[in-house]
């Protein structure tokens, strides 16, 4: 035995091979089937299994659906309808309900000569959002920025909205693109303006109301700016105390005298009007806008080292966790007037949008502290060793990571939240699935009516949760991409 | 550091795909009892594929491989027992984290050699004692240095008593100071007479230690020659462009 | 070298309640604490204020009143007679029934159903993805709406089942009957009745299920005694001895010894008058709620599921597969012992939503939380402060129960980092 | 103060169901119709003047009572039954009765019962969060028989259950048992039993301890009652008023005598609340009446003159 | 590179301690104006620790740390101020990734030393050519190789304007090819005068530019002395031990 064996001799390839073809028997249908459909006896089962289950599905409902009735007035029409053609004890799906009330389903008991309002208040959302959820690629943004431009305009066309306000959402959506292409903070504006103006669209009355609400804000930004050169601490009373004194005790003064000297109204619709998934959308979106600030404020608490201030955040936070949503919503329809001083009456939706919130809140500061958490030690060094204090480290260089990270986790807990503003059924408000389908079984016509609307509103919940699930898995893998 | 005749592993013609594209060309290698091979090549050349098909972590699709005279093919029993006679420690030494670093060395000897628990607890200390952590044994991987934990996959291929060694650039993932420690634990096990096939970068270690130098590129062998040549006097140009980039460093 | 003088330790001053590190917190702490306490005065000031203009009183009284109302199949004894707070904790019970057994069946499916997912065949595969989005993106209301509509839509009523020629025909021997109000199951008699313990409070336990219960639980720790045996045989010799015919006589042997003795037998129900009798008729609110339940939320974990298993990186198998371990070993010791680590805390979260969820049993009809004390008693009384603080505080003791759950249960297999 | 607060407000807020077909229930435009809701045009017209000017706050079961209490609505017009309790310790006050009601049962006719004695074992699908559970509890118990209840939150589920042979009987308020048999594919496949196990008196309600705001609502329902006693409809309201001699009349349409300005109202109250939509007869026969898909008789609910309850008290 | 008389750093008799470990231990040093510092020591030695106390990252429980003339209390006025003097340099760069290279280098400016943007942006744009990637302004740290994010860093730092700079191990997570580009910036800046404290292994880079290096252990400074004799007349044994495995390695 050598040390150098014979086998360990020079070898040099003087020609390198060229790729070849993987071998036949590893390609192709045959091979494809075999190994995802009847790769061994389990499988094979499993596959059997499918095809039973989903030819049993097919089986028991296509002769219902094929027997659709689209055109009549009432549910005995459709069943006489239904009866002559197909004969004698057929039954059949009658879609004429839904042909008939699908504005009922969509705007609830929205005047309907106004129904392009919240049209284009919807629209135009996507223009509020387009900076925040679509700021990855310009492309996408160009895509959604479009495609939401021709269906607003289109839909608000269709509905007979007024010229006026045609031309007016025409132009935002122009620059919008413009904005979009040449220079995307300028966005971010009316991502800021939106909330004050999708209210107003969508309540009406006077623009001053939501003018004043902003001035809140400003005032306080503007507290906040003057004492900050005191001392932080007074800044951040001030900035809490400010707009609150504001809102509280001049801004309804102040938005009625306003509007006496210059009138910026249109039509008021009062909440009792909404209804069906405008009613769902409103409360699922302002319970959303409205949680986020609150969740962050609750997530940096349950996050920071000051004892009370994490326990009471915590305390809060597990409360509203532990309780289920429907008790929350009793709370806003049986309680909340105890809770608030003897005579303070205000709207029940207004109500509800408030214990969502908070419940949302919850949820929200939950996601919010995974994105805080989620961030790398060393950028909170860095931004302390910049010299930055808590609030600018937070506002400049903690939150906008922590946020950009939590949009999966919003979108979520946005869909569960656009789930749940069904239960408003139990306190009398008319959600789309329930209370809207009796509301339209309580008319005479369709008395009797039962898996239609249902089916209908379950597909219209599919199609929005089901493409949202798409969008936040789609940036939750664009974000393990660019966090690498 | 003797060679015996007895062949350990030996491939011919194997080629493997991976969907259609090709990865193994056409690879030939026969490697004795007590060989100690390097093999090295350019990224994406297909080193680790190769390694990790002699222990059929990967199929192939043509050709053989004959590892200690069993052929590797689709059965399982073959698998198994080419498995237990083949140690493989990884780049990412893939311990278990939640089992103790003594656990992780009784785990395979208790469940696929049946093996005594105490017997097995001995074994692993002997092996944890060569590779001088015997005091961390009750110690989760989570708690040790990277040159320790790369260490303890070393120990933990050892107690299943390998005939062979396969090594899948072991000190790529550590920081230079523990390199060092994991290469002395490789020379003293190559010193055993342990037949070794290691996928690394350092060519320190490979002129020490190995009897031969395996150059692969675009899934095939390019090169082999004995270490001091193979540095020394490269023949093919590839070789020659690749040692530059990494001697060079 | 000219030294820097050093200046000399401060005394407290003013102003380091807003300067001094150490203070400032503490002045912010107090702040908020002092605002927040301020918002619950408020609350309860307004609270009391509200009451009194209203004439109303907070009393926990009504709860001894009669409640008046019937709740079908209650778990323990209730009539009509007994007082709101029976029908409250009637109610509990039913509510921790659904989400035991809404847990149970949706981790058993929901571990099925992200296993599928994951299959190799891809018929299935898709199958069990239309499956799990359907469920996640459409409203839990309308599911249990479905669920239960179907139930009712399928099966035969009761009266389907009489006559000479019967449209329906019970199953199983005769001995369960599917209807579209119940299940009608068997009852269990006895020829050897031990009688019953009383528990206090109307409630009774049969001596028998007593015994049953001991000899379960004395035949599983013999089991215990076994797997520790094979354990050490195999620390011994290496050898693991096959044992699952023990465990299964030691567990089976003396149930039967007891079914003997007491002479158990089925009595299987009847169709007497309107309705099954004799047996046990499982009502369709329960099973139905608890399907949607379990299928909505099994749908929720098929994707933790499928994550926590995604989770554990490939090169965790593959070493052990390098040291020559079965697949299926693998599972069992590598793969499965850390993938839980992953799937438990979104399980248990779970778990707590789907408790929260059964409050939706209202739409159907079951009676439990929600049902009893905030709705019916809630209604008949008037009580709503009363009722809806006390139905929030007993599902927050049941949230924080199953919560602390799953801390204790954190804590247990946290990995030990550096 | 109710009466200022609802003139400040120029609206009247009224609580109703929020959806039974007959009493109350919104058209796909959100216009509100039914026997309830014209009780609250009525109050609207005496008080605004304007039988428009109301706001419907849809009512669940269990938010009616506190809406009330909380102030959220002004008056409840929600068929709610009038009993003892909710009169004294739910701190409502009842302004009359609208429609005397009771709880029957409604069957199948194939199942062969002719009576509510026959229903022993029976299963009873019940709409929860009226009397109707606690009726039903005492009157099995009275009769010595048991019963299955399936308390159904909402109508709809409760009639789907019943035509699905979910139950054996359905039980409600007879009117709405009425109601819903008119929508059945099949109605003379059902029958309604002739017991009637429960009185239900239906009536608008107000909060406790604004008696001149219950006076207001208790008035205008006698008057749109005494309207029909005396034979004033809508259509010869202008008529007679210009024309009757019935003191009585006179005094009721504020032709004579100023009644009005003892609630706070003026004097043609009454008239316009009859305006409105109509005397009682005419709400009646417009929402439930025999003429309605729902068919309703009069029953207890005709004039006393016609061997019913419906009695006003006189307007002197 | 003049060191003149006065003190920029000067710390007494300072502890530390993690819970109950106690990481650093009487610790006394004083730094010049224009003294340029290299900080060695085996790994854990609490060479981070120090320099992390320096600007506050850390508070320490006794003894004293007064940095151009202020201490350093818990009083927050003073760190802020401490801070906007003292510019730190991290192993892992930290940059902002949601902000361009030129924010990142802004930021700090124009939020603590409210220094109008524009004239923030043009200190910037010097400061980014010095580091000689001017040309990168624009683009996201993300979009850069690690040797042009860390110059980045110090730019980012330099836009301060302090009077101190820390590094602590710069290089460490760098590419050899890198490193080169990132030393030959701080040298550039240890010309200029600046004073320094820099924790590296980097032993050319001591040789070079250093008037002191401090050898650490065990949360102890052991040896210090200037790199000429440290290097080559290590006095103490764990110095020479370290030096052995650096060099030797
Ligand atoms: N599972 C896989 N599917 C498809 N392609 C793969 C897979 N694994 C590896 N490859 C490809 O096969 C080629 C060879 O990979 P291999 O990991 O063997 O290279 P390597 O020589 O080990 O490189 P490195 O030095 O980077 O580890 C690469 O081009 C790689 O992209
Ligand atoms: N936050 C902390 N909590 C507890 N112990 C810590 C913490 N940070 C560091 N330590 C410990 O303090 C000691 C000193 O750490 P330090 O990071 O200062 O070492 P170092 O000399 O910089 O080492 P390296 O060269 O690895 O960076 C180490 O033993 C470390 O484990
Ligand atoms: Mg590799
Ligand atoms: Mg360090």
């Amino acid at each position: 035995m050598s040390e150098i064996h014979a086998q360990t001799a020079q070898y040099v390839r003087d020609t390198m091979l060229p790729p070849k073809p993987p071998p036949e028997n590893d390609s192709g249908v045959v091979k494809w089937l075999r190994s995802n459909l009847f790769s061994g006896p389990v499988n094979t089962i499993l596959t059997i299994l499918g095809i039973l289950i989903v030819w049993l599905l097919v089986n028991h409902f296509w002769g219902w659906f094929t027997h659709s009735v689209w055109n009549a007035g009432s549910l005995s029409e459709c069943r006489q309808l239904i009866v002559e053609r197909w004969g004698e004890g057929s039954t059949g799906a009658c879609w004429a309900v839904i042909r008939e009330r699908w504005m009922q389903f969509t705007f609830g008991f929205y005047p309907s000569e106004l129904y392009w309002r919240p049209t284009m208040a919807f629209g135009l959302l996507f223009v509020a959002l387009a900076p925040v959820l679509f700021s990855e690629s310009r492309k996408i943004r160009r895509i959604v920025l479009v495609t939401a431009a021709v269906l607003t305009l289109g839909a608000m066309l269709l509905l007979g909205a007024p010229a006026v306000w045609l031309i007016f959402a025409a132009a935002v959506f122009a620059a919008a693109i413009v904005a979009a292409e040449q220079r995307p903070s300028l966005l971010l504006i009316f991502s800021l303006l939106f909330p004050f103006l999708g209210v107003w669209w969508l309540w009406g009355g006077s623009l001053w109301g939501p003018i004043m609400a902003l001035m809140g804000l400003v005032l306080g930004w503007a507290a906040f700016m003057l004492l900050g050169r005191l001392s932080p601490m007074l800044a951040g009373i001030g900035m809490l105390l400010v707009p609150l004194l504001w809102w509280v005790y001049l801004a309804g003064a102040a938005a009625q005298d306003a509007e006496r000297l210059i009138s910026l109204s249109i039509p008021a619709v009062a909440s009792d009007r909404f209804g069906g998934f405008l009613l769902s959308i409103t409360i699922g979106l302002s319970g959303i806008a409205l949680s986020l600030p609150l969740g962050i404020v609750l997530a940096l608490a349950r996050r920071s080292d000051m004892f009370l201030v994490k326990t009471m955040s915590v305390m809060f936070i597990e409360f509203i966790r532990g309780v289920p949503l429907i008790a929350l919503l009793f709370v806003a329809s049986l309680l909340l007037n105890y809770f608030l001083p003897p005579g303070t009456n205000f709207d029940i939706i207004l109500r509800v949008i408030i214990m969502v919130t908070v419940f949302a809140a919850a949820y929200m500061a939950e996601v919010i502290r995974g994105g805080l958490a989620a961030l790398p030690r060393g950028q909170y060094e860095a931004a302390d060793a910049l010299g930055l204090d808590y609030w600018k480290a937070q506002r400049l260089i903690i939150l906008p990571q922590a946020l950009k990270i939590s949009i999966p986790g919003i979108v979520s807990t946005f869909i569960g939240m656009f789930k749940d503003t069904t239960l408003v059924t139990f306190v009398g408000l008319y959600d789309p699935l329930k209370s809207m389908s009796d509301a339209v079984r309580a008319s005479t016509d369709w008395k009797g009516i039962y898996w239609e609307p249902y089916i209908f509103v379950g597909v219209i919940f599919f199609i929005i949760c089901f493409g949202m699930s798409r969008y936040s898995m789609y940036l939750e893998r664009r974000l393990q991409r660019d966090h690498r | 550091m003797q060679v015996s005749d007895e062949v350990a592993i030996s491939i011919s013609n194997m080629n493997k795909w991976y969907g259609t594209f090709h990865v193994l060309r056409d690879i030939n290698l026969t490697v004795h009892r007590g060989e100690r091979i390097v093999i090295a090549g350019p990224s994406g050349s297909g080193k680790s594929t190769l390694i990790r098909c002699i222990n059929r972590l990967e199929e192939h699709q043509a050709g053989q491989i004959v590892v200690d005279g069993i052929e590797l093919t689709s059965d399982i029993k073959n698998i198994d027992k080419v498995r237990s006679e083949v140690g493989m420690v990884f780049q990412h030494f893939n311990l278990f984290p939640h089992l103790t670093v003594l656990e992780n060395c009784t785990l395979a000897p208790i469940w696929v050699r049946k093996v005594p628990k105490k017997k097995a607890e001995a074994t692993a200390m002997h092996f944890l004692e060569k590779v001088k952590i015997p005091e961390q044994a009750n110690k989760y991987p989570g708690q040790l240095s990277g040159g320790q934990q790369q260490r303890v996959a070393i120990a933990r291929s050892l107690c299943m008593q390998p005939r062979i060694m396969l090594f899948d650039e072991p000190t790529s993932a550590l920081d230079p100071e523990m390199i060092k420690e994991v290469l002395d634990t490789m020379i003293e096990l190559a010193e055993e007479g342990m037949t070794m096939l290691c996928v690394t970068h350092e060519m320190g270690f490979a002129q020490a230690v190995a009897n031969r130098v395996i150059f692969m590129d675009q899934g095939q062998i390019v090169e082999q020659n004995n270490p001091h040549d193979f540095f020394n006097n490269p023949q093919s140009d590839r070789t020659k462009l690749f040692l530059s980039q990494i001697l060079g460093h | 070298m000219a030294d820097t003088a050093i200046p000399a330790k401060e005394p407290f001053r003013l102003s380091m309640l807003i300067y001094d590190r150490r203070y400032r917190s503490l002045t912010f702490q107090v702040i908020v604490f002092i605002l927040v306490m301020a918002f619950g005065w408020w609350l309860v000031s307004n609270t009391v204020r509200n009451l009194e203009v209203l004439g109303k009183d907070f009393k926990f009284d009504f709860l001894s009143q009669r409640a008046g109302y019937d709740i079908p199949q209650p778990p323990i004894p209730y009539t009509a007679d007994d007082t709101h707070l029976r029908a409250a904790v009637v109610g509990v019970l039913n509510t921790l029934i659904i989400t035991v057994l809404g847990c149970v069946a949706a981790t058993v499916l929901g571990v099925i159903v992200g296993v599928a997912r994951l299959s190799n065949n891809w018929l299935f595969a898709r199958l069990m993805t239309v499956y799990v989005e359907a469920f996640r993106n459409v409203p839990l209301l309308l599911w249990i709406l479905v669920v239960f509509s179907v139930f009712r839509e399928i099966l035969p009523p009761p009266n389907a089942f009489r006559g000479e020629d019967p449209a329906a025909s019970m199953i199983l021997f005769d001995n369960v009957a599917l209807t579209n109000r119940y299940t009608a199951i068997p009852t269990l008699g006895m020829t050897n009745d031990p009688g019953s313990l009383d528990l206090g409070w109307r409630v009774t336990i049969s001596w028998a299920a007593i015994a049953f219960i001991v000899v379960l639980i004395g035949g599983w720790l013999v089991h215990k005694a076994i797997v520790k045996w094979a354990q050490a045989t195999q620390d011994q010799t290496g050898q693991r001895p096959t044992t699952w015919w023990m465990s299964l006589i030691v567990m089976v042997l003396p149930s039967l010894l007891l079914i003997w003795y007491f002479g158990l037998h089925m009595i299987p129900p009847e169709l007497k008058g309107f309705n099954f009798t004799g047996g046990l008729n499982i009502s369709n609110a329960l099973v139905a709620l608890w399907l949607a339940l379990t299928l909505y939320t099994a749908a929720f974990i098929a994707e933790i599921v499928r994550a926590g298993i995604l989770a554990i990186s490939k090169g965790q198998s593959e070493a052990a597969f390098a040291l020559g371990i079965s697949p299926r070993r693998t599972m069992n010791l590598v793969i499965l012992p850390q993938a839980l680590r992953v799937i438990v805390p979104p399980l248990i979260s779970q778990y707590l939503n789907l408790m929260k969820n059964s409050s939706l049993a209202i739409a159907v009809g079951f009676m439990e939380l929600k049902g009893t004390l905030g709705g019916t008693t809630l209604n008949q009384t008037g009580r709503e402060l009363e009722s809806i603080l006390l139905m929030m505080g007993i599902y927050l003791i049941l949230s924080l129960i199953i919560s602390s759950g799953m801390n204790l249960f954190n804590a247990r297999v946290k990995l030990k980092e550096r | 103060d109710t009466l200022a607060d609802v003139k400040a407000r120029g609206e009247l807020n009224c609580g109703v169901n929020t959806g039974l077909v007959g009493f109350a229930a919104p058209d796909a435009n959100g216009n509100w119709t039914g026997f309830d809701i014209d009780v609250c045009k009525a109050v609207a017209a005496a008080v605004l003047g304007d039988p428009s000017k109301v706001k419907y706050v849809p009512t669940t079961g269990q938010t009616r009572f506190t809406a009330l209490a909380s102030g959220e609505v002004d008056v409840l017009a929600r068929n709610s039954t009038w009993t003892f309790s909710r009169d004294t310790d739910l701190k409502l006050d009842f302004a009359g009765v609208n429609y005397y009601d009771g709880q029957g049962f409604m069957v199948s006719k194939d199942l062969g019962v002719t009576s509510a004695k026959e229903l022993d074992g029976a299963t009873v699908c019940i709409q929860t969060g009226t009397t109707t559970e606690l009726n039903l509890a005492d009157y099995f118990k009275a009769n010595n028989m048991t019963y299955t209840p399936v308390n159904i939150d909402s109508n709809a589920e409760g009639e789907q259950q019943y035509m699905a042979g979910a139950c054996d009987a359905y039980t409600t308020d007879a009117s709405g048992l009425a109601a819903t048999r008119a929508a059945f594919a099949d109605p003379e496949n059902h029958i309604i039993l002739p017991e009637i196990i429960s009185k239900e008196p239906l009536g608008p309600a107000v909060r406790h301890g604004d008696n001149n705001w219950g006076d207001i609502v208790r008035w205008t329902l006698y008057a749109l009652i005494a309207a029909e006693e005396y034979g004033v409809t809508s259509k010869n309201i202008e008529e007679l008023s210009k024309s009757s001699q019935n003191p009585e009349v006179q005094r009721l349409l504020g032709t004579s005598d100023d009644l009005g300005a003892m609630i706070g109202l003026d004097a043609e109250w009454a008239k316009r609340a009859i305006l409105a939509s109509g005397n009682y007869g005419e709400i009646f026969a417009a929402n439930i009446g025999e003429q309605t898909p729902i068919g309703l008789a009069r029953g207890l609910n005709a004039q006393w003159t016609q061997g019913g309850l419906m009695y006003a008290m006189p307007f002197r």
